[in-house]
């Protein structure tokens, strides 16, 4: 995150919510080798804090650097309007990752995934996992949080269809990305809620710590936990199956591809559904031309976890 | 009397734009009592924080004791040899036991690791013996009232074993009483050979203990003069360079009432206070400590409302529950307290002396009118001779009469009707006694109201009309005081 | 003439100054051509007053002995309920400048019922400010989530946005209040009648009760006034962003006090410039969109800051200390 | 004569807490058992045990905010000498002991030698700590903390069966918080030490004529805080068994929330051990009774704020209805 610009240099700015964690430490992996490969100059820099105002901050200042490219991954899609239709004012390409921005400012999206289908995928790990009846309950990252929020909606709205057994007992439990609350929200659930038969965590920290709730309660087999977690970090509650399964995709390869997608516009190539991306694999893009989806997330489970490195 | 202890040689102490202290030099002597005098500013406490190491002095000074030499003192080395100060403003920590505050530095000056509870309970029993105080050990000292921290305070020097004792203003909240019953403490341990440096306004009573004398002016050393040498009038003139005694204004009856004060009670605080207050008239309020002066005087200020009781001024009703509305209706409150009541120590002279008058200072926009503050401040402390005569001088480093009267000004500045004085002259010295005393006088002619609130007699009877005797919570009685003497009072108030 | 100009330099602005100064030449030669680009400095001059006025808000709170850490949260609950308003006044086909003016209005007014409610709780009540107003932190968040169930509040009219992006002779808006607070803020605090009191609460409140000082209202006030400005913030956030969210500017609160005490502000309260905080405001803001032009790691830039603002409190020990 | 103390000064939050348990109690019965209370337990060992630091800092009129960043700090340090060092209970204690007592005293030295106040050396160092882990981390979680510590992490002391067979004890970690309880109640009540730090809070600059070295103290009080953030520090990664340098974010608020509602004064001078341990108590219960009584997750944050506000004002108005009351003349 320290390249330096060379003026007759292209140069990318890649900016997650925040920086510092290691789901967007994995991004940052990524983009930055992409610009090695392409060989141009990427910066990787965002808010030590998910706070939209300190993003729109940075992006301002990054204006005035000036560069060719903006990817962002909003704390908040409508706070970064302005700012990017100043960027957009100044000529620069901008892009958003991870998690959507207003679709009218930006020129290209590149997402893991779509979001529906995942929110609805991790749905039915849970019933897979759980049986398609009983209590269950959902621990989150943050009640804020926009792109976790369009997962649990899109999978409760599925539930409801799909899976009328189920019964969610309280709302989404806030964690504050933490393991440590996650564990501790957790446990009170496992008590407020005896009936319990699954736990569904979503953001990286949260499955964790339910997992570890559960493990250390003894209740492995009557709770199911399933989540979105990255495969190494989680590797000790999958081996005991306290984490029945977690489902993420690789942010490194999000990274890359979101480079790679920037560079391309920049030299005027469109994205193609289908395509093969080096490194990454085949995308797909919806029909609008510029919602680029990287592939379906990969699953994780006490069988297969060691085979992935992110 | 016993040989040196203390040598003092060319102390001197300059602060930016003051030199508080030029060449001081004398000795003090184990086994005698021995007074500090001059008036407010002349460098007594100055002199004191140099020998307890709170500031060091410049350069050539030397202090000396039991023949050694004393250099760099520091707080703890003063402490170590054994010289103990009892300060103006107390040094007590209200957050700690009552035994605690006395017994502590024990176990610091020892350097101990640990403390020993029973230790201390000894300790403290020990020195509140000494006094013949009885107080519950373990009550936090900001519960005390304010004279029973002052005694704790010399509970712990006792607690110390000090060889030299340095009282600086100890009587300023005592009762007679209790004051007969500190220098009784004083005398028995001057018997055991502890030196005592003693500083005091109040001349009656340092004629009553000290051996020997040494008069400060303007910070310059005037001399050491034996008990015998003096009288009240020389000593006065050595100190202030002048001839000074109280003037006993002539008494008025005054028909006119200004303020009434009707069946005023309340519960743990006073019961049945019936007086009235008349215009131009001077209205002495006196008895022990914790009699409930202050309490009362508080209730009309809106301070400390009452259960129950009515207040007319000039005849009509008023309700007073807040100090702002005292003000409004032209009562102002002198606090006996300047230190924490009085006074922002942080701020500048003039800050606080414009503090109760903000509004009359400021336009309609209700910003504050500079030049206006500035020689209203002036005008103020030209009335009072407040010196040094810088207006932007912070409260906190005047000397302490100065600093009363800061606190007066700021209220005469309200221009009010009724002016509520508690302890006036607390640590004022005499010349500057008698100008208060003139002051309220004059203000009194002028048709002011004044109720003085003052444990020391002959200030009441200098300039008291009339005088109401408390004791326990109520009224025993009001005088003129025309022909009175300090024992119809003092017989009354017991 | 010359000592005035010597005490001006060796007084505690000015030597934030000249530091200012410093950091302003540093970050100049470190991005050549990049930070002092006329787009740089109205782009620093967009980011500066949201941030200026929440930490002079902070301030006169600070200078009354007390604190407020519901400060960032008074802001986004006054531009979630007033935004709210807005939006939904825009999309019922309202006039826009109507529904803006309705809309900060309603931003104010809510702030001034966080202000009540901080300024009951501390000064009628009298809880501790520093826990009062964690409560409060905790309480408003929680409504503002209530309200929003986490989303954030959008579709402000135009009109509305033009009041964070807009410029008057080519001096962007925001500016133009901040200016306009900084005048007001220090008409009030140091220059008038109640601002006068405050400093003397702010020193010892029981003095200032027994000279006739109504201490309570006036404290009560001064929370209610710290959270209107905390509202103008507000307004400023949710136009730049267009939106509003609960969790907008919470990196904010510490920052604030951070710039109230590096501008001289006394933490116990009682003493405190205006011009002070500002400049340490500037200096802040130059130092973050310096090294982020630059291209500096984000947390090391937490490092400069924190290092800055250690050195800057050793420097005026060291000075004070030699001035004895 | 100290029952009499306890009584004017714990006595109100004790109730409160006393008064919410009960609530909690008959909204949910499960709240009362053996097993809530263990998890209650460990699972707010590491904000006792801060909270203790905190109560001395507090004591002496200052406050740290630095907390959580050192906390961040000695857990990357701690696990990283785990799986490169040595995994040895000891001198992992010792390593995180010693980390943290040097970032405590860095501290103590700005604010003893170089007078700068409290809160703002706190918060620059708290901006340069937090700064360098995360840049020297990247936030990574670090993970592979060696079995033999993950082992010890889960032992669990008086254990018994429950009815549905599992087993529950209480977790090895207690026997880190109940020294340090027993540690700082003993410096604060039985060392000069101690007494010189409620001195210092009540009336520093008389402390220092009396003879405490205030420098000496404050300078022992921030190490003494920054050493039980090192035991902190090895019992949440025991717990956690693996690190994450964000996991403290905004926990400082948490540790002086939870002292000051036990009673402390952010001004200093008053506070005590009994205090703190009921103030972190009530903290606990709030957040536990949360889910328990099946609160809806958006009124949460509510709920605490006004239970936070609530047992103060509660707390003050009755210290002031006292204080009204107090007689303070003996009328005849
Ligand atoms: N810290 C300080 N800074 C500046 N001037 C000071 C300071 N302390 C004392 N002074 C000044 O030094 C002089 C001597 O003050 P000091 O307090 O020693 O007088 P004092 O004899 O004790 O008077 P009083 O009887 O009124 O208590 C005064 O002019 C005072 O204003
Ligand atoms: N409302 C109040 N708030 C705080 N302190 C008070 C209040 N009212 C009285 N006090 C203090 O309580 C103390 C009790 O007064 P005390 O028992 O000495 O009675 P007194 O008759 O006023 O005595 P004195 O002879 O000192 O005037 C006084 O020092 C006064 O300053
Ligand atoms: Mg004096
Ligand atoms: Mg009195």
């Amino acid at each position: 995150s320290q390249e330096v610009a060379v003026s007759d240099e292209i140069t990318i700015v890649v900016m997650p919510k925040l920086v510092g964690i290691p789901y967007f430490n994995a991004s940052e992996t990524g983009a930055i080798q992409a610009g090695k490969d392409l060989g141009i100059n990427v910066i990787y820099t965002g808010p030590t804090t998910p706070d939209a105002a300190e993003q729109v901050r940075m992006l301002e200042d990054l204006i005035s650097k000036g560069v060719d490219a903006i990817c962002v991954a909003p704390n908040d899609a409508a706070a970064m309007t302005p700012v990017l239709m100043k960027a957009k004012k100044a000529g620069i390409a901008v892009l958003d990752w991870d998690t959507p921005a207003d679709a009218s400012v930006v020129d290209l999206s590149i997402h893991q995934i779509d979001d529906r289908e995942y929110g609805e995928h991790i749905w039915d790990l849970l019933v897979q996992e759980m049986g398609d009846t009983g209590d269950y309950a959902i621990v989150t990252g943050g009640l804020s949080a926009a792109n976790l929020n369009t997962w649990i909606d899109a999978g409760l709205a599925y539930a409801k269809k799909q899976y009328p057994g189920l019964n969610l007992v309280t709302g989404k439990v806030p964690t504050d990305e933490k393991q440590q609350v996650a564990y501790q929200k957790t446990l009170d659930l496992i008590k407020a809620y005896p009936n319990l038969k699954g736990v569904v965590g979503v953001s990286t920290p949260a499955p964790l710590g339910a997992a570890q709730a559960v493990q250390e309660k003894g209740m492995k087999d009557s709770i199911a936990v399933v989540g979105t977690s990255l495969p190494t970090d989680s590797g000790p509650y999958l081996a005991d199956e306290s984490l029945r399964v977690g489902t993420l995709w690789d942010p490194a390869k999000l990274g890359y591809l979101t480079v790679v997608m920037a560079y391309n516009f920049l030299n005027g190539e469109k994205p193609q559904d289908g395509q093969e991306i080096a490194n990454v694999g085949k995308i797909s893009v919806w029909a609008d031309g510029r919602t680029v989806i990287m592939g379906p997330p990969a699953d994780f489970t006490k069988e297969n976890y060691a085979s992935f490195s992110f | 009397m016993g040989r040196t202890l203390v040598e003092i040689e060319k102390i001197s102490k300059i602060f930016p734009g003051v030199k508080a202290l030029q060449n001081v030099g004398f000795n003090i002597n184990t086994g005698e009592i021995h007074a500090l005098i001059g008036e407010n500013g002349a460098g007594k406490s100055t002199l004191i924080k140099i020998l307890s190491g709170v500031y060091q002095p410049e350069a050539g000074g030397k202090i000396t004791m039991n023949g050694k030499v004393l250099e760099e003192l520091t707080p703890l080395e003063s402490l170590r040899n054994g010289i103990v100060v009892i300060y103006q403003d107390f040094s007590l920590f209200p957050n700690l036991s009552v035994m605690e505050n006395i017994a502590l530095g024990h176990s610091v000056e020892k350097n101990d690791t640990l403390v020993s509870w029973k230790a201390m309970e000894a300790i403290a029993a020990d020195a509140l013996d000494q006094l013949g105080l009885i107080l519950d050990f373990h009550v936090p000292l900001g519960e005390l009232s304010v004279a029973k921290q002052q005694l704790v305070a010399i509970a712990r020097a006792l607690a110390n074993n000090a060889k030299l004792l340095i009282l600086d203003e100890p009587t300023s909240s005592l009762s007679k009483g209790e004051v007969k019953k500190l220098f009784e403490i004083m005398l028995s341990l001057k018997k055991r050979g502890i030196a005592l440096l003693f500083i005091s306004h109040k001349l009656d009573e340092l004629f009553a203990v000290s051996d020997r004398f040494t008069v400060l002016r303007d910070g310059q050393y005037i001399g050491t003069y034996s008990e015998d040498e003096l009288d009240d009038d020389q000593l006065i003139s050595l100190m202030v360079g002048r001839k000074i005694e109280y003037t006993i204004y002539p008494k008025n009856k005054k028909e006119e009432p200004l303020l009434e004060i009707q069946n005023f009670s309340k519960k743990g605080n006073f019961q049945d206070i019936n007086f009235t207050l008349h215009k131009g008239e001077i209205l002495g309020l006196t008895g022990l400590v914790g009699a409930g002066r202050t309490e009362v005087a508080q209730a009309i200020f809106g301070l400390n409302p009452v259960d129950e009781g009515t207040m007319l001024l000039d005849g009509a009703p008023l309700v007073i529950n807040t100090p702002d509305e005292a003000v409004k209706a032209g009562i102002a409150y002198v606090p006996e307290n300047r230190l924490q009541e009085g006074l922002v120590l942080r701020k500048s002279i003039e800050d606080n002396i414009s503090l109760s008058v903000l509004d009359s200072i400021s336009a309609n926009n209700g910003l504050v009118d500079l030049t206006l503050k500035r020689s209203l401040t002036e005008k103020w402390m030209d009335q009072l001779g407040i010196r040094p005569n810088n207006p932007q001088m912070l409260a906190s480093k005047l000397s302490g009469g100065n600093q009363q009267r800061v606190v007066i000004s700021k209220w005469l500045a309200t221009e009010p009707r009724v002016l509520i004085v508690d302890e006036p002259t607390n640590g004022i010295d005499i010349g500057a006694k008698s100008e208060i005393h003139q002051l309220l006088r004059e203000l009194a002619a002028s048709g002011l109201g004044i109720l003085v609130i003052s444990s020391e007699l002959p200030e009441i009877l200098a300039i008291a009309d009339r005088v109401a005797v408390m004791r326990h919570g109520r009224i025993i009685t009001q005088m003129f005081c025309e022909g009175l003497n300090q024992e119809d009072i003092m017989s009354k108030a017991l | 003439m010359k000592s005035g100009v010597k005490k001006l330099i060796v007084s505690k602005e000015g030597i934030l100054f000249c530091i200012f100064l410093f950091v302003f030449f540093l970050m100049s030669l470190l991005s050549p051509g990049r930070f002092l680009s006329w787009y740089n400095l109205q782009s620093m001059a967009y980011q500066l007053p949201e941030f200026g006025i929440l930490a002079l808000s902070m301030m006169i709170v600070i200078v009354t002995g007390g604190i407020n850490l519901s400060l960032t949260y008074t802001a986004t609950l006054s531009m979630i309920v007033g935004g709210m308003v807005m939006a939904n006044i825009s999309a019922a086909g309202g006039n826009g400048i109507l529904a803006v003016l309705a809309g900060i209005v309603i931003m104010i007014g809510m702030a001034s019922l966080c202000g009540v409610f901080n300024g009951f709780v501390v000064a009628y009540i009298g809880v501790t400010p520093m826990l009062a107003t964690l409560g409060a932190m905790t309480l408003f968040e929680g409504i503002s989530l209530n309200i929003t169930k986490g989303g954030a509040i959008s579709g402000f009219p135009f009109e509305f946005l033009m009041i964070g992006s807009g410029t008057v002779l080519g001096i962007p808006i925001p500016m133009i209040l901040f200016i306009l607070i900084i005048v007001g803020t220090w008409l009030f605090l140091e220059r008038s009648k109640m601002g006068m009191s405050i400093y003397m609460i702010g020193c010892n409140p029981k003095v200032a009760l027994y000279s006739g000082v109504r201490v309570k209202r006036i404290i009560f006030q001064t929370y209610l006034i710290a959270s209107v400005l905390a509202a103008i913030a507000g307004v400023l956030m949710a136009s730049r962003y267009n939106s509003a969210k609960e969790s907008y500017g919470s990196s904010y609160l510490l920052q604030a006090v951070a710039a109230s005490v590096l501008g001289g502000t006394n933490i116990s309260g009682g003493e405190g410039k205006i011009a002070g905080t500002v400049i340490a405001v500037m200096i802040l803001q130059v130092i973050s969109s310096g090294l982020n032009i630059f291209g500096l790691n984000r947390y090391l830039t937490n490092v400069v800051m924190g290092g800055i603002l250690i050195v800057v409190l050793t420097i005026n020990f060291l000075t004070e200390k030699r001035s004895k | 004569m100290n029952i009499k103390s306890l009584k004017i000064k714990e006595l109100p939050i004790l109730l409160i807490l006393l008064l919410l348990s009960l609530i909690i109690t008959i909204a949910n019965p499960t709240f009362l058992t053996v097993e809530n209370f263990l998890d209650i337990l460990k699972s707010n060992l590491v904000l006792a045990m801060m909270a203790l630091g905190m109560l001395m800092v507090l004591l002496t009129g200052g406050i740290d905010v630095s907390v959580a960043s050192i906390i961040a700090a000695v857990t990357v340090i701690t696990g990283q000498s785990l799986i490169h060092f040595s995994s040895n209970i000891f001198v992992t204690i010792l390593v995180a002991c010693l980390s943290g007592t040097l970032m405590g005293l860095v501290n103590g030295l700005l604010i003893a030698k170089l007078k700068i106040p409290p809160i703002v050396a706190t918060l620059g160092t708290m901006s340069v700590i937090l700064g360098l882990v995360l840049y020297l981390t990247n936030g990574a979680w670090i993970t592979g903390i060696p079995d033999s510590f993950i082992e010890f992490g889960r032992i669990t002391l008086f254990s018994f069966e429950l009815v549905d067979g599992r087993t529950i004890g209480f977790p090895v970690q207690v026997l880190f918080l109940i020294p340090v309880i027993f540690l700082t109640w003993f410096i604060l009540k039985k060392t000069v030490i101690g007494r010189g730090i409620y001195a210092i809070g009540g009336n520093l600059e008389s402390a220092e004529r009396m003879g405490f070295k205030a420098d000496r103290i404050l300078i022992f009080v921030y190490s003494f805080e920054g050493f039980l953030i090192g035991l902190a520090a090895v019992v949440h990664t025991s717990i956690m068994r693996q690190v994450d340098p964000n996991a403290f974010l905004g926990f400082e608020m948490q540790v002086i929330a939870a002292v000051v509602l036990g009673g402390a004064s952010v001004l200093g001078g008053f506070g005590s051990v009994l205090g703190t341990v009921i103030g972190v108590s009530l903290f606990c219960v709030i957040n536990n009774g949360l889910i328990l009584m099946h609160i809806p997750v958006f009124w949460q944050k509510i709920v605490v704020g006004l239970i936070i506000i609530g047992s103060i004002s509660i707390d003050m108005i009755q210290k002031q209805r006292v204080e009204k009351n107090k007689i303070r003349v003996d009328v005849e």
